[in-house]
């Protein structure tokens, strides 16, 4: 209560606390970032030439994407471990699609990977709202679900190079003033996500849901609907990746994807999205998933055993830990020390 | 007033929870431009009946009809479409989201293209707040706050609305005078803008200032509808109690021995300061205050739940080490906490293991639960509870309310404490249930168990206590006995206006 | 029972005309299912050697190359009375035990790619020999980087690959010889078998080596992933590339030219050949020992060598003029 | 209340049907379990013979005590991504010390390997406790850094059947009155912790912990301690799992045991345990894991291809939830039939 009539200066300064911190999060992942690729940039200057910059990007764009869509999952308090069957099969799909019509417009093909993975989405989002069970179970099942799907199809089969357009495959590594073109996709995926979050009452909502279902049910917010569009969402961008899974290594099996899922985990947490839903951003998850590739294609620069890539992950991911859990008791002080009765 | 047809009529609303009849029958009529007041004891349905306005439980039964169409709710959103805007009793905030943002959720100013718009929101919250008299940053996520700013955010939220129908659930519990104050010229100047108010309060003084009708309910069902000047307080009283209240207090006289419970200097920033008090023997101490005033945390600091920043506890002579509450329970220390659901009982283990969840030490060796010896404790204290079930093995959540809260005082009482604190007992359990724990709990002090009993309900605190303790915005206001306990003192104490400490 | 049954067609044989008895049941058992190397060896080249001995071809197998999951199917295929089981194994102890079984229940093993214990089976079909393997793959890398030579590197799969540490070992024993001695072998590293891994490990070995003249991926996801990130970025044509690996995969990558020869055994012929030699072990031809010889169809001629080997030949070496008379 | 005087034998009838449910979960799996078996002998008999249920028996052992040690942690509303990483490092651990000590006692080489687990155990059990961070996260983070320090260990060595003892992989196939050594450890362990999370105080406490943590808390149970031994027992459960798996395979290298985290969690859901804790027993995960592995030997067997087994495993996961929601379904109808007023 006191606060109230208390001095504002102190109480605007606590917030402007609360502020830095959220951007301190994000920061530091950028920092980290930035670290990494200037320490190896000195050992090797090659790390940093056109073709470095765009291998890094290249390499970052599957997983970002992914990223941005299990982001918006977990914001919303859930979490999709299906996408990396969604890749594979969208990935297998669009092969395929290839295989069977050899002239197909590449816009065609990318709208029936992201439909595809959409239409896991569905499934996923419907199977939620039906079960009323936790996401990380039914999404557990999906994954072995849509896995063997895509197993069941490619018996075996392998689409290679050869088998798709030359136009689609110079798509996977072409570059548009310098920024490879998957990139490009990466980047809308994410400016289009980050502010849709951020500027658009549907995309607040998906916060107030991770932040608290009951208060969300009460503000008169359709739970099951936006979580229903979060996993459809993350469905279709697991669609996308797989399209570009297809144009960047050329050569499709039904294990392309397998085991991605908790890599895109890992790059969620490592960016700063709280498991527990409410809180963290798109640019965080892509920044996560920027580091963490880079983080494996660095180590080999830097002639670190390739051993230790591993073990780097997962030192990444305790540190990012580590600093959430400082910056939150720094942000509990300073909101306690304004709002206490004292 | 009534010329007009009203903004929004309910008719025979029926609600059931399993075994609890929340609402049998109630009608209800809001005018344009009136403040309604709605009163009843805990329990009565209040609560429930706005969480149907607020579209938030449907009826079982019974008609809403708001400006002559009738409506069914299928959720909050409905309601909302329909300009009724709720402060709920609990608030519902988004701790990860900022105060701006919570007050707009859904409702965000727009620009073009349906966008957000954080500035004119940023700035539509200032005015908010300007109007209500709160300093807070729009910008601040709500963690952290305090519960009166949370309710200061929560009756901003409903300003925010424009509402035609506006729905307060005892808004101004943890309110200061002066934040009451502002908080009634709101309403007012709402109410000439042709808004209908209805407000939910304990405290009378508000009631009759703020509001031209009262409706009373009584034991889910609708009493009586008045204009305010033709009722008293000692009528509104008798509608909304109507029965003998001595009944309900079985009070046997105990003879009152040494002192069991002693705290001193208790704190905890922020929360409670400088809390000191005794209980001996044989004698049921009420802690009685507004809702968070601090009661509970008192309670779970003195059971070690959480840690004091400062001050002692003493069980028996015997210094207790702070924050543990494995040793508060083996000095005998038993605390039935006002959340059962949640922070009782354990909902899918079975009677029996509940009821002997906290008794670790005589019923176990080597760590090795012996099955039979846990049955006979349980079976013991399930009969001397009358706790009704099929069977003792039955997972609790099968159980009703009123049985719940006897396995949660089983679970207790089955330690053997020398000292019990019971947090709100009574809290949503029926009548008779209500005299049979009252019953038990003078019981137990006539056998020598020191009793402090927190409960927001008056005639309960008035009816059981030897000693009313009053705290007040975390600070203990007032310890007045008995024989000088009534109404009047314990409210003024509690509304910080008097009091003698 | 069951050795009743595999007795049986043995009394029907005429050993001493050197023919395969007809009807014998057949089952291929590759690592893993889902592979296409696996299937152009089974279902392209088994299936064709037991069709044309008129005997009774399967294929069955786990979709995921793990060590325990053979071992059901092993069962599965004794249990069905299975004359010859031909096997790659993905362990190469953990099926010895199920394999001794089917063996004391009548059935001849006959491994093929991948060994298990010599205690274990009849015969194993070695699709090249690791010196052969080796030679050829300098040879190429040799051939591809011209006269001059220069920097090279082995993009391999997991570090515990048993059969890729091998033949990295004939590789540096190989770079010993004088011819070689412009080459000059700086790193090896491991893309795990995997696309994403094999490209960072790729972009590692540019960066790192900046003269680099050649990389050697003696593994088919390996070499692939290189191909792909090599056709696309500014070392085409720079930096050669060489390895073991499928046409079909290859194909782009040869006729771009960001790879202008690559090796492979046929798969085709190894399951051919497997087939073949169980075929001629079912029908009492041969026993396993060192020195006995049997005819493999179009194949001509085989003699079985040390530890009851049979070596397939050299590797097949691919380029642009032959890659499109295949189809694997 | 009013149930109380009510009709007492409605009353039974409802509290029977929950108690029905309850064991139902288990019957379920142990049924389709039977069905399975059934089925797969009728189309083939030698399905079970003495050789058959031997190899099932072995075939489940790993993954049964895998997931006896998940549900452990499941049971307390967390779960153990790091158990599959723990497994690989304990039996190269196993493989390594009988390389170097090659006259080593087998019984050494099993404690060695538990306690190695029960370490890794520890560490996830103090970060945990330190960081208050989901477990889902902090395993995650453990999951990467031990196996990074497998793999830096083994660097790609690779540790075969000749290097170890013959009696120790004698031990992995070797039978007792026609069961399995291997098995006979599975049972041991299971018997031992259901007995433990039944009849023992702390056990009954985890239960009460997954349940309600507040609950928990105010009833005097250390949480923290018992969450942190659950962590423990599973990571030591793990351990042993390492050694049982160094006994069967022989051979050992870094990559055993990779990815079986999700299989593990998938057999604890199979089993019916709650993944958000307070509800199922480690009887159920146990025969959870039976009739995954069960369901991968008797598909070959049955002539199904090979490559619906993913989605067989999916289906039955989609299943277990389905089963769990109508069984949920039935028994609130009970209950509320039961405590109504009409
Ligand atoms: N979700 C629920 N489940 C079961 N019972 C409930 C639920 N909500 C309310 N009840 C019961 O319904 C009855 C009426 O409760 P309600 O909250 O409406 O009372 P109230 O008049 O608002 O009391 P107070 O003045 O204490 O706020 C109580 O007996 C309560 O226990
Ligand atoms: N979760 C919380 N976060 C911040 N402050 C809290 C929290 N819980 C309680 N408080 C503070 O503690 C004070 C006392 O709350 P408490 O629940 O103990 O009150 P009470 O007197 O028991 O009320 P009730 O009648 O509701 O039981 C509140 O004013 C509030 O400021
Ligand atoms: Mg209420
Ligand atoms: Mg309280």
């Amino acid at each position: 209560m006191t606060a109230v009539t208390q001095a504002p200066t102190g109480a605007r300064e606590g917030t402007r606390l609360v502020h830095r911190v959220f951007v301190i999060r994000e920061l530091g992942i950028a920092a980290a970032l930035v670290l990494l690729v200037a320490v190896t940039t000195l050992v090797n200057p090659r790390f940093l030439t056109a073709q470095g910059i765009k291998d890094l990007l290249l390499g970052s764009t599957i997983l970002a994407v992914l990223a941005v869509g299990q982001s918006i999952v977990v914001i919303t308090r859930n979490v999709d471990l299906s996408v990396g069957s969604v890749l594979g099969l969208s990935a297998f799909a669009t092969g395929s699609l290839f295989l069977a019509n050899p002239g197909l417009p590449i816009p065609v093909a990318l709208i029936a990977g992201v439909l595809l993975g959409a239409a896991c989405g569905v499934v996923n989002g419907a199977l939620i709202a039906a079960a009323r069970v936790p996401a990380l179970v039914v999404t557990l099942g999906t994954l072995y679900v849509f896995r063997g799907v895509d197993y069941t199809w490619a018996t075996g089969r392998q689409i290679n190079a050869a088998d798709m357009p030359p136009g689609f495959l110079r798509m996977g590594s072409a570059t548009l003033l310098g920024v490879p073109v998957l990139a490009l996709f990466a980047v809308m995926v994410l400016v289009a996500a980050g502010y849709y979050l951020r500027t658009y009452r549907s995309g607040r909502e998906l916060y107030a849901i991770g932040s608290s279902p009951p208060a969300a049910r009460l503000a008169g917010i359709p739970v099951g609907k936006r979580v229903f569009a979060a996993f459809v969402v993350s469905g279709a961008l697991a669609g996308l990746a797989g399209v570009l899974y297809a144009a960047r290594f050329g050569t499709l099996d039904a294990n392309a994807g397998n085991g991605f899922e908790l890599n895109v985990v890992a790059a969620v947490v490592v960016g700063g999205v709280a498991i527990f839903g409410g809180s963290g951003s798109v640019y965080g998850a892509a920044l996560g998933a920027v580091l963490l590739t880079t983080i494996s294609s660095a180590l080999p620069v830097l002639g670190v055993s390739q051993f230790w890539q591993r073990a780097a992950v997962g030192a990444l991911i305790l540190a990012a830990i580590g600093l959430d859990r400082a910056l939150a008791v720094r942000m509990a002080r300073s909101l306690r020390g304004r709002s206490g009765r004292g | 007033m009534s010329e007009s047809p009203p903004i929004l009529s309910l008719r025979d609303v029926s609600k059931s929870f399993g075994a609890v009849q929340a609402l049998s029958g109630v009608r209800l009529d809001l005018y344009a431009g009136e403040a309604h007041g709605l009163v009843g004891e805990n329990g009565a349905g209040k609560s429930t009946l706005v969480k149907i306005l607020a579209g938030a439980h449907p009826a079982d039964t019974g008609t809403l009809t708001v400006d002559g169409k009738e409506l069914a709710f299928s959720g909050p959103a409905d309601a909302q479409a329909a300009g009724i805007a709720v402060i709920y009793q609990e608030p519902t905030l988004f701790p990860d989201l900022s105060v701006a943002e919570n007050i707009f959720m859904s409702h965000q100013p727009l620009r073009s293209m349906r966008r957000i718009d954080a500035n004119a929101m940023r700035a539509a919250t200032s005015e908010l707040f300007a109007r209500l008299g709160v300093g807070l940053d729009p910008d601040r996520p709500a963690r952290g706050l305090s519960i009166a700013d949370q309710q200061l955010v929560e009756i901003a939220k409903a300003l925010a609305f424009d509402a035609r129908v506006l729905i307060m659930d005892e808004p101004t519990a943890a309110l200061s005078g002066v934040e009451v104050e502002r908080l009634f010229s709101v309403v007012g100047s709402l109410r000439e803008s042709g808004a209908a108010v209805l407000f939910i309060s304990h405290r009378f003084d508000e009631i009759f200032t703020l509001c031209s009708r009262i409706t009373v309910m009584r034991d889910g069902r609708w009493v009586s509808t008045d204009p305010a000047a033709e009722l008293t307080v000692e009528e509104l009283v008798r509608r909304m109690v109507g029965r003998e209240v001595s009944s309900l207090y079985p009070k046997t006289a105990a003879a009152v021995g040494e002192s069991r419970l002693e705290v001193r200097g208790l704190t905890r920033h922020g929360v409670f300061e400088d809390v000191s008090f005794a209980v001996r023997g044989g004698e049921i101490v009420a802690l009685a205050g507004l809702v968070g005033a601090g009661r509970s945390e008192v309670a779970r600091a003195v059971f070690g739940v959480d840690r004091p920043d400062a001050g002692e506890v003493i069980v028996d002579g015997s210094t207790l080490p702070p924050g543990d509450t494995a040793a508060a329970i083996a000095a005998g220390l038993a605390l039935v906490p006002e959340d059962r659901r949640q922070q009782g009982l354990v909902m899918e283990l079975s009677v029996e293991r509940n009821a002997t969840l906290t008794r670790r030490w005589s019923l176990s060796r080597l760590g090795l639960l012996f099955g039979g010896a846990e049955r006979a404790a349980a079976r013991m204290w399930s009969e001397r509870l009358q706790v009704k079930t099929a069977r003792l093995t039955d997972p609790v959540s099968t159980l009703s309310g009123g049985n719940q809260q006897k396995v949660v005082l089983a679970k207790w009482l089955s330690t053997e404490p020398g000292v019990l604190i019971v947090d709100e007992p009574t809290r949503g359990i029926d009548v008779g249930t209500k005299a049979e724990v009252h019953r038990l709990l003078s019981e137990l002090a006539g056998q020598g168990v020191a009793v402090l009993m927190i409960s927001s309900e008056l005639p309960e605190v008035l009816g059981m206590a030897d000693r009313v303790l009053v705290m007040h915005e975390g600070r203990l206001v007032a310890d007045i006995p008995r024989t000088q306990a009534d109404e009047e003192s314990v409210m003024l104490a509690a509304t910080g206006q008097g009091g003698g400490a | 029972a069951s050795q009743e049954e595999v007795a049986q067609p043995t009394s029907g044989a005429s050993a001493g005309t050197g023919t395969i008895k007809e009807g014998l049941k057949i089952a291929f058992l590759p690592k893993q299912v889902n592979n296409p190397y696996f299937d152009a060896s089974d279902n392209k080249g088994g299936k064709i050697a037991v069709e044309e001995f008129k005997g009774v071809y399967s294929q069955t197998g786990p979709s995921e190359a793990s060590p325990s999951a053979q071992v059901s199917y092993i069962n599965t295929l004794s249990q069905q009375g299975t004359d010859v089981i031909v096997v790659s194994a993905n362990d190469k102890d953990a099926i010895c035990g199920a394999l001794q079984e089917a063996r004391t229940a009548g059935a001849k093993v006959v491994t093929y790619d991948s060994d298990t214990n010599p205690s274990c089976r009849d015969l194993f079909i070695n699709q090249a020999s690791a010196e052969g393997i080796a030679a050829s793959q300098i040879k190429l890398i040799s051939e591809a980087i011209g006269e001059e030579g220069g920097e090279i590197a082995i993009l391999s799969a997991t570090a515990n690959a048993t059969n890729q540490n091998t033949w990295i070992e004939m590789m540096k024993t190989e770079l010993a010889k004088p011819e070689y001695a412009k080459l000059k072998l700086v790193d090896t590293v491991y893309g795990d078998d995997d696309d994403q891994k094999s490209f960072q490990e790729t972009q590692g070995l540019l960066a790192k080596h900046p003269d680099l003249k050649g990389i050697i991926s003696p593994t088919t996801v390996g070499v692939a992933a290189a191909a792909r990130y090599l056709s696309a970025s500014e070392y085409k044509g720079k930096v050669q590339l060489t390895g073991l690996g499928t046409p079909n995969q290859m194909r782009a990558y040869v006729k771009d030219g960001t790879v202008k020869a690559f090796a492979l055994w046929n798969p085709s012929d190894l399951g051919y050949l497997a087939a073949y030699a169980g075929g001629a072990l079912a029908s009492g031809l041969i026993t396993g020992k060192e020195g006995e010889t049997f005819k493999a169809g179009k194949l001509g001629d085989y003699t079985v060598g040390k530890d009851g080997t049979v070596l397939l030949g050299d590797p097949f070496v691919f380029t642009k003029d032959n890659i499109d008379d295949f189809d694997f």
